[in-house]
């Protein structure tokens, strides 16, 4: 059984597999920044920072200016060699427009209709969508990429409860207990870890798990 | 009055009530010395409308980064953000003492509303929101649906006062932003009546190219020098 | 009887009064070119040219570069000292937000609703509006300045015939005869030029003029 | 293919019948080398979208200054722009052979369409055009009246490639213009499918501050080295 760190590394391995050279990709906190470490050698890809920053960079000791550069969550941020800054309507002009092919993100709740709700729960103060709902509509490859459960309880539902982040968005949704596809049919197992039975997977999902025909092994 | 002014002369043209728009994410790219005298002005009622509430302490330490001075010193009865859970003052003055009323608007669609109104367009449709409780939002107009795909209609926004902030800005009043600062600065210089900018360094003319402008001078109605002031 | 170019000068001059220190100003092509040649010492205004320069400066041997700086009519162009260079969508942004102060253009038919029309004749090949429509509807104030009559036939109109290029957006009409204001209950003439009767100028004019009780000669 | 390609082989990426957009105004900022070489390719049936189709002589001399060259040659089937006038050719096969269809549309709305299908947005609200012939165009899907004023709603605009100029492109692809030359340029890097850049100059990476680069490297698939070729 893995511990939780290893769960998370697990996934971001597996999370990893699906970018390509040259995409530009969006890393929700958490979980999806763990991913880059992961990508094979000849894999480079554009981390985008929705606040402004297209290729980020390292931030070092001496280029640190967080007056005049941070990240999507505040924190002071670098531009990469060969990337730019640009403005808030440019940065989400190019989320919208298409521009970004993958965006890596946690969920409160994912169904089988590709719904996601990640950004409130009723009744807490809600601390705002920022960006959320935007990378949501606009990126090419939208990857959940989260724990299977919640204290035991399934996070993939039939329907989410909570309040949407956006709609018919998530195209793939990968966990420690297997890798789904959502399709028009609903959700897809391509892949699952041997360390789990197909039924054990089905009894941790309140959605109907379609069985690809083509299942593997996650790796 | 010259365009170019101290920041008590221009603090003095924010009245009560005011709406003001102010660049920036998480202070970044806030007008940090102007800020700092409006937060110390007394004036009230304001109307904010910034990415975010800033945070408590800045990156480089201080208390109350940036627009986070306002709303510590209750200067702010209407915020119009996009995200404020950065700044834990927001729930307490909005969830408990209910002295503050807050707007959320997804960050995208708030910098193309923005675009909007200081474009001269009708609105912005966009996919974003669709089926979640923006389309209850009072900046939503409706959803239409246009070949095919759905969009919310949302409604550009103005405010009497523009707050920007720029690393240079030359002496007819062109700015040049440095690093990310740029982000909503660039929109909000566009979008309000009177447009205060401050300015790290004010520069001679000719030290930003007319291609790298990014903010022109012809928006730009007053600019004060506010320094390395965090 | 002022010859052509006379006249010319004439509306030149008066147009130029309309300009405020600091106004931003669009020029069309013609008559219009000349009202800067007008102005007095302590008015300056910044010159707009909507495919993208903010301060139109002038063009020597030195500084010509036709391969990366042209105006509105494609003719080589040069940025003024305190300018900038802007893209189509930022220069047509700043037209319809109102951030340019005034535009002046001749017309082919103005009418009693403020609507113009200077951009096709039936029948003709259309060269095209480019700029002009949102030009009209975005300037703050929007002066025509022509010649009265075209051969002797009146262009200030009940209503336009030709195709309009903007609907009730013309703020002012300077010609050789008079100075029009356009209100809502019509064309109230503020000004005339005492080389003409009242009755000549209404004879050469369609629309109804309503003459104002401050009505002064033009200088 | 690497991104850096010659004109030759990018030239041969444009089938017949593709739509393009050109960026550029009057001939400033088309690119001069790649429209040469397309202009003898014999590619045909293209929808050329481009504010203009420049002019029969260039400022500095030359026959057939930029997309004139390929109304010249042809190979234009349909022509969506702001503005043909100074191109006498347009009108004479359009008007009299009528072998090129022409849709006009305002140069401002031009520039939004564009940059609204580049954004994801629906479409355009603007004021421009009320009232005008421009709401029976097959761009205009109708007027809409929003808080009292009319808009028309017009359509995005896209297409399989963008033909985009600038004077310097780094080694990862940034663009930066000279002077008025980013016109349409920049909307246009965003709004098709296949973006093409050539630059009069190849830089370092660096030699373009990352504040003042003004297409992406992320949106451009090849640049192409056209030098100062008029």
């Amino acid at each position: 059984m893995m511990d939780r760190d290893q769960m998370r590394a697990f996934i971001a391995q597996r999370v990893a597999k699906e970018l390509n050279d040259g995409d530009v990709v969006n890393l929700g906190i958490g979980l999806p920044t763990l991913v880059p470490n992961y990508l094979p050698e000849d894999v480079k890809v554009t981390l985008q920072s929705e606040n402004g920053i297209i290729g980020v960079g390292t931030v070092t000791d001496e280029n640190r200016d967080a007056r005049h550069v941070v990240d999507a969550g505040g924190r002071p941020s670098e531009v990469a060699p060969g990337g730019s800054f640009i403005d808030s309507a440019t940065s989400f002009g190019l989320i919208r427009g298409g521009h970004v092919d993958a965006t890596i993100l946690g969920g409160l709740e994912v169904d089988a209709e590709g719904s996601l709700a990640n950004w409130i729960i009723p009744g807490k103060m809600m601390p705002g969508m920022g960006g959320a709902m935007d990378l949501l509509i606009g990126a090419k490859h939208v990857i959940v990429a989260m724990e299977h459960t919640a204290k035991g309880r399934p996070k993939i539902l039939k329907k989410c409860r909570l309040p949407y982040t956006a709609i018919n968005c998530v195209t793939k949704i990968i966990t420690e207990m297997c890798v789904l596809d959502v399709r028009p049919e609903g959700l897809v197992m391509i892949e699952y870890n041997p360390e789990f039975s197909i039924e054990e997977i089905q009894a941790a999902t309140e959605a109907e798990l379609i069985i690809s025909p083509e299942l593997k092994p996650m790796c | 009055m010259s365009k170019f002014v101290s920041i008590e002369e221009a603090v003095k043209l924010i009245p009560d009530g005011a709406s003001i728009m102010v660049g920036g994410f998480m202070g970044c790219g806030n007008a940090h010395a102007f800020i700092d005298a409006l937060s110390k002005s007394g004036v009230k009622d304001l109307t904010l409308i910034c990415n975010d509430a800033s945070m408590p302490n800045g990156p480089d330490g201080g208390d109350f980064y940036g627009v986070a001075k306002l709303v510590h010193n209750k200067q702010i009865k209407t915020l119009i953000a996009t995200h404020v859970g950065l700044n834990p003052e927001v729930a307490q003055q909005s969830m408990i003492e209910k002295t503050l009323e807050v707007f959320l608007i997804p960050q995208g669609s708030f910098a193309e509303m923005i675009r909007a109104h200081g474009a001269g367009l009708g609105g912005v449709l966009t996919p974003t929101g669709v089926g979640t409780i923006i389309e209850d939002s009072p900046y939503c107009l409706g959803k239409q649906n246009i070949e095919g795909r759905d969009y919310l209609l949302m409604k550009p926004i103005k405010a009497d006062f523009a707050i920007i902030a720029g690393a240079k800005i030359d002496k007819a009043g062109n700015v040049w932003y440095k690093g990310d600062s740029s982000n909503f600065n660039i929109v909000m210089a566009t979008a309000a009546e009177t447009v205060i900018a401050e300015a790290e360094e004010i520069v001679e003319i000719g030290e930003i190219a007319p291609e790298d402008v990014r903010t022109s001078a012809i928006l730009v109605d007053y600019v004060v020098e506010g320094g390395k002031y965090l």
